[in-house]
């Protein structure tokens, strides 16, 4: 069996009167790629935001290489490994593109702190940045500003600020979410290139993006686990086509 | 001893300037510092029109000599923008004196300005007392809170009668002078004040009910109120009928910024019955009034009205043409400003005179009532008066009225 | 002894202090709510209206109830005309350019009024039946005072009823809430925010007019009382009605009654106050939590 | 604080070459047309000896600027409070002067800066948690609250009549301050300023200047990256405080007087104004936007008092409308047309 990254036990989210995540038990494996699928409001977002650390859980713990996380912040749970991007963009929309891997690095190698030397001097940090929008093909476009990139464009600058910071577990809450599909190719690609060991869960709708990509699912319904299993498993199970994959269809 | 020789090389230098100026035509520069824009707009145009309707109601006075006017904007009162202007009359427009000053602030700021600039200064508005003390250039034609407040300390107690005060005053520093004015006129006499009310600042008109409210439960005689002229008036004669105070048998008495002429009507029936204390009012019965007040109606309409801020700038003006003569047309400030020194003037508001040892105005004090005329119209009624009032501050060297050693 | 005074006459005060601050605060708490348009400008049609109300009574002698009417009406128009030209242009713009129309728009207004009408203030005379006192039965209190808490209450009361009751409301509510969800509905935000906008400024309007007995009204008025009416606002919370005016009541209360026992403090209290209730409640009393 | 070690450039930099990566390495250099501004300062000062008290009044102001654009412009600090540090320096001077404590100027500016750091230290720990319309207030309502204070200590500060003619020793004790012909005041004006630009500049090009934009472009994606944005932003603001104060310092200093103007909200409110209409975020919008708007009020209100109200008020919302991110973003846009039509031909 592989070594477990990343881990939760019976952790448990209610907004309110609503019950939101009920006692999830889950396992990331250390360079997973798991996929989180499940109707709208199945609670996969919340998921993510507790695992990150955006939100607290109501009940519950979360497990980082066997050691609890659940009372770290989202900052201490990013310096431990943890990264993240969100549904909807949150990009640096002003600056280039280069720029937002930049913030990104300079504040993981401790560089941000720093005042009376210009940015510019850390070429340590401008080569990692470039080497990291090499590796996700975005070289070309490195100097444009974010806010005048076509959107599947822009979702990969969200992805390699995620990548910035190190991570060994990375959560994609629905990468190639309002990406046309004739674009969604791009996001899988640069899926693909990202390093081996570095554990990814990714929520997606794209159904195609999920089977090629994912070694492992879990279905989410109703804030609680559904069912897991390799892609085929999942695919061929009849009550998950039923309440899942059936009125989700795919193009 | 470079100090010596500093002071000789600006005596030379001034008396360049003095023959340079002799040379040219007869014409003198007055450079005006007045709030055009802002909260100070409405004292500016006040002011503005007292020096010109001197100017035109004394022509001959004036001649040989033409006085030309350079105005400034001296905006919010924090100083800073005064003095630019003044520093830039002084050194770009030449000016051969200077004149205005609505804020103390503004005074005060160029206070060292003047100094260096040698030029007579008159301050037309400014009334915080110590600002003579500041420089020997400043001669101020305007009253300061203790002409009034001290007088009417005095009357209240002996002419009104009254035994207890309660004083509301904003919060600023004309407002504390007043307090301590009257306090001191009105328990020399043997009134006691038995309570002082900051009521909300100066700058925006505050809802005077609470503070009265206090005042009218404290049952005292008479209510002083100190608030800067304008628009606090009306509320304060409105505030004072709404809380039914004058039916509790308090009376209202205050200096005369509480009945300012061009605000008196906007009081309506609320301010009848209103006791002032003050050097001028535009119902004054003196020849040189009515003719002031006629020449006034025509000039800016029927019912426009003078106000004190106006006297102000009207003496002030007189003074500097006075000056003007005595100096013939040269305005060395050291001249200047010593032919001021004890230099009388029959006013509208009266005789004045400069006190010779604070460069401050000695006035006539009227004791007044509001009342209702038989044209509809509210009009003040002299029923007392004081004459040769000086500013008590100076005279009896109080707190920071005391010359600096 | 000044213990002495009846609690009555410190409400009464307070609430009409309080009413006058709601009165001109709540248009600009709904527009700001609505559209998150940082509207500085609110307080010159204030002041626009007051001049209408106050010179129709002065000049024109129309009765007091005309030229409340009048005051609505024409400001309403006006600010529909800035709207279309001008606050259209900026609903996507940042906060910063929003403030930088509105604060030269004051400055426009104010210089206009000073052209127009001269620096000095323009007094209201009320109508005879409304100045001098009242016997409340229990007590005496001050005409005005009283007359516009009343009509205060009805103004709330009316909004309140027009929000939950009509078509309009819930929309406005509606987009309040979530604007992204309000447009994808259907709603026609934009017309939405022309007529709220309409509407608040023709309150701000009768809140100039109605207000000018305490606050006076002058070329300046616009920015000499724009701290007041954004203190009501953000700690009424943004686009709630009753939030403003349990906060304006509640800061006009307790500014009274402290200002009578401590007039001492000066302006201390209301500035104090507000710290506390923002700290407290950073989105405000009736604020929703925005993310 | 941080180290500041710049650690030795990796071996490989195959990237450096890279346009973005250079244009990024280059940023931060000096460029020619940066000196014409300090040129022009100093010109000012040949060829208008009778306006050098409006100059000192525009460079100070600048200054002030500058301190807000730190805060507002970079850190998105939305405040209008910011005369609150400038009053806190400018009382700091002029109480030390007033009451023969301490007169010396330079020594005074940095007490000046030090009790203004304190205070936006203090207020930023406790109001940086808030945001927008909220933090607005906020910041306004303890500037307000600090004006009331300095009236009340009416005794020590004067209250609204002031501290009048405080005696400021000479500067390095040769150069007197000369009220008529402010010469000192503003040479010595321009030479703080420029050292506070310096630093300003190298902050803002510093890796945490990026970190500051990076909080105003997005918190959320800041907070995601494990960025301690509250720190920053108080670190940020109390600099910020500093520098304002040292603005308020040299205004007591160069006009020889203080009064409660100096915490009033005009002046919170016209620097802000400034900042937008020069354009914010980007340093010389400060300059731009004092310029533009001190030579309005200054000249306009000569040719006709109120019409400078008028002419502020339509200039301020053709800004507004037409020329977004200010006159400099303006003259940005100009420029890249420009650049893009030489390109297309």
């Amino acid at each position: 069996m592989t070594e477990i990254r990343l881990e939760t036990c019976a952790l448990s989210r209610r907004f309110g009167a609503l019950l939101a995540l009920q006692q999830i038990d889950f396992k990331l494996a250390v360079g997973a790629r798991h996929a989180l699928i499940g109707p709208n409001g199945a609670g996969k977002t919340t998921f993510i935001n507790l695992l990150g650390g955006a939100l607290p859980p109501s009940r519950g713990r979360v497990l980082l290489k066997g050691e609890d996380i659940t009372k770290r912040t989202q900052a201490e749970r990013v310096k431990l490994g943890i990264a993240r991007t969100f549904q909807i963009n949150r990009l640096f929309r002003g600056l280039s593109v280069l720029e937002n891997v930049c913030i990104s690095v300079a504040e993981r190698v401790g560089a941000a702190p720093a005042m009376f030397y210009p940015i510019g001097r850390r070429t340590d940090v401008i080569e990692e940045s470039m080497q990291l929008l090499e590796m996700l093909k975005l070289t070309t476009i490195a100097e444009h500003r974010v806010s005048e990139l076509p959107y599947g464009r822009q979702r990969l600058v969200e992805i390699a600020i995620a990548i910035g910071s190190k991570p060994d577990v990375l959560l994609l809450d629905e990468p190639a979410a309002g990406v046309p599909s004739a674009e969604s190719h791009i996001i899988l690609d640069a899926l693909e290139r990202l390093p081996e060991h570095i554990a990814i869960l990714i929520i997606e709708h794209d159904m195609d993006l999920v089977f090629r990509f994912a070694k492992r699912v879990t279905v989410m319904v109703g804030g609680a686990v559904f069912a897991e299993g390799t892609p085929r498993e999942i695919e061929s199970n009849s009550q998950v086509r039923a309440v899942y994959l059936g009125q989700a269809g795919h193009g | 001893m470079s100090k010596r020789l500093m002071a000789i090389a600006a005596l030379s230098i001034s008396g360049g300037l003095v023959l340079a100026q002799a040379a040219l035509a007869q014409e003198v520069k007055v450079g005006v510092v007045l709030p055009y824009t802002g909260i100070g707009a409405e004292f500016a145009q006040q002011m503005d029109r007292g020096m010109e309707l001197y100017l035109k109601l004394n022509a001959d006075q004036v001649k040989p000599y033409t006085i030309t006017f350079i105005k400034r904007d001296s905006k919010a009162p924090s100083g800073a923008e005064a003095k630019v202007a003044v520093q830039e009359l002084l050194t770009q427009d030449k000016v051969d004196a200077l004149a205005g000053w609505v804020y103390s602030p503004d005074a005060i700021a160029s206070a060292p300005l003047v100094t260096a600039g040698k030029k007579l200064a008159v301050i037309m508005n400014a009334g915080t007392a110590f600002i003579t003390n500041l420089t020997p250039d400043f001669v101020r034609t305007s009253f300061t809170m203790w002409h009034a407040g001290y007088a009417l300390g005095v009357a209240a107690a002996k002419q009104l009668h009254a035994k207890t005060a309660v004083v509301a005053y904003s919060d600023f520093p004309p407002g504390k002078d007043s307090l301590e004015a009257f306090k001191a006129g009105f328990e020399a006499n043997g009134g006691k004040v038995i309570d002082a009310i900051p009521a909300g600042g100066a700058g925006a008109v505050p809802d005077f009910t609470p503070f009265f409210q206090r005042a009218k439960d404290e049952k005292p005689d008479v209510l002083f109120v100190f608030v800067p002229a304008g628009d606090h008036a009306v509320a304060v004669a409105k505030t004072y009928t709404a809380l039914g105070m004058r039916a509790a048998g308090i009376k209202l008495i205050g200096p005369g910024d509480i009945t300012q002429d061009i605000k008196l009507q906007d009081m309506g029936d609320a301010a009848i019955g209103l006791i002032t204390m003050h050097h001028y009012n535009a119902d004054l019965d003196n020849p040189q009034n009515k003719r002031f007040v006629a020449a006034w109606k025509k000039e800016y309409g029927a019912d426009s009205t003078p106000d004190f801020t106006a006297i102000g700038s009207y003496d002030g003006m007189a003074a500097i043409v006075h000056a003007v003569q005595a100096t013939k047309g040269k305005m060395d400030g050291d001249a200047a400003v010593k032919s001021l020194l004890g230099w009388k003037f029959d006013s509208p508001q009266g005789p004045i005179m400069i006190d010779p040892e604070t460069r401050d105005i000695v006035m006539n004090e009227y004791l007044a009532e509001v009342v209702k005329g038989p044209d509809g119209k509210l009009h003040q009624k002299v029923i007392g008066q004081i004459d040769h009032v000086r500013d008590e501050c100076k005279a009896q060297a109080i707190g920071p009225c005391a010359p600096k050693k | 002894m000044i213990a002495g005074i009846d609690v009555i006459s410190i409400l009464l005060g307070g609430l009409a202090a309080g009413t006058v601050l709601f009165i001109v605060s709540v248009g600009l708490s709904v527009t700001m709510g609505l559209m998150g348009f940082v509207n500085l400008a609110h307080g010159a049609f204030a002041s626009f209206g007051g001049y209408i109300i106050v010179l129709a009574m002065n000049r024109a002698h129309f009765d007091f109830v005309v030229a409340l009417a009048l005051g609505f009406v024409g400001t309403a128009a006006l600010s529909v005309v800035f709207e279309q030209s001008l606050y259209r242009r900026l609903y996507r713009a940042t906060e910063l350019d929003q403030v930088l129309l509105t604060i030269g728009l004051i400055f426009v207004f104010m210089a206009a009024l000073t052209i127009a009408f001269g620096p000095q203030s323009q007094p209201l005379q009320l109508p005879p039946e409304l100045s001098g006192q009242i016997n409340l039965g229990f007590t005496q209190y001050r005409t005005y005072s009283v007359f516009l808490i009343v009509v205060g209450f009805l103004i709330v009361l009316g909004i309140w009823l027009g929000f939950e009751q009509t078509h309009i409301g819930a929309q406005i509510r509606a987009t309040v809430d979530n604007r992204r969800m309000a447009e994808s509905l259907g709603i026609n935000v934009d017309r939405l925010f022309t007529i709220t906008f309409a509407f608040g400024s023709g309150m701000a309007a009768l809140g100039g007019g109605l207000g000018a007995e305490f606050l006076g009204l002058d070329p300046q008025y616009a920015l000499k009382y724009l701290v007041y009416f954004l203190i009501a606002v953000s700690v009424g919370g943004l686009g709630s009605v009753v939030g403003v005016y349990y906060a304006s009541l509640l800061l006009g209360t307790l500014d009274f009654a402290l200002k009578l026992y401590l007039p001492k403090g000066g302006t201390i209290f209301i500035y104090a106050l507000t710290i506390l209730l923002l700290l407290w409640r950073p989105q405000g009393l009736f604020g929703r939590k925005m993310t | 604080m941080s180290i500041e070690a710049i650690p030795v450039e990796p071996p490989t930099l195959k990237h450096a070459g890279h346009a973005a990566a250079s244009t990024l390495m280059r940023r931060h250099r000096l460029r020619w047309w940066e000196a014409s501004p300090w040129l022009a300062a100093v010109a000012f000062y040949f060829a208008f000896p009778d306006y050098l008290g409006f100059g000192t009044a525009l460079l100070i102001t600048i200054l002030f600027a500058l301190s807000l654009d730190l805060a507002l412009g970079y850190a998105g600090i939305i405040t209008l409070g910011h005369a609150a540090f400038f009053g806190a320096g400018a009382y700091t001077v002029g109480l030390l002067a007033f009451h023969g404590i301490w007169t010396e100027p330079i020594t005074s500016l940095v007490l000046a800066a030090l009790a203004a750091a304190a205070i936006g230290f203090a207020s930023g720990l406790v109001l940086l948690r808030t945001q927008g319309l909220t933090l607005l207030m906020l910041t306004l309502c303890t500037m307000a609250l600090l004006q009331e204070a300095a009236n009340m200590a009416h005794d020590y500060t004067g209250g609204f009549d002031g501290l009048p003619s405080l005696d400021i020793a000479p500067v390095f004790g040769v150069f007197e301050f000369n009220p008529l012909y402010p010469d000192t005041q503003y040479l010595y004006t321009l030479a703080v300023l420029l050292v506070c630009f310096v630093f300003i500049r190298t902050l803002v090009y510093s890796p945490f200047g990026q970190s500051l934009t990076g909080i105003r472009e997005n918190l959320l994606r800041m907070h995601a990256i494990g960025s301690p944005v509250r720190r920053r932003l108080v670190i940020c603001y109390t600099i910020s405080a500093a520098i304002a104060g040292i603005a308020g310092g040299l205004w007591a200093q160069t006009n020889a007087y203080v009064n409660l103007s100096a915490l009033d909200l005009d002046r919170a409110a016209t620097v802000l104004i400034i900042l937008i209409l020069g354009g914010y975020g980007r340093l010389y919008g400060a300059f731009l936007g004092a310029i533009a708007y001190l030579a309005l009020e200054h000249f306009l209100a000569r040719i006709y008092p109120s019409a400078w109200q008028l002419g502020l008020g339509l200039l301020l919302i053709f800004v507004a409308l037409y020329a977004r991110n200010g006159i400099l973003g303006l003259g940005e846009d100009v420029w890249r047309r420009y650049r893009a039509g030489r390109a297309s031909q």
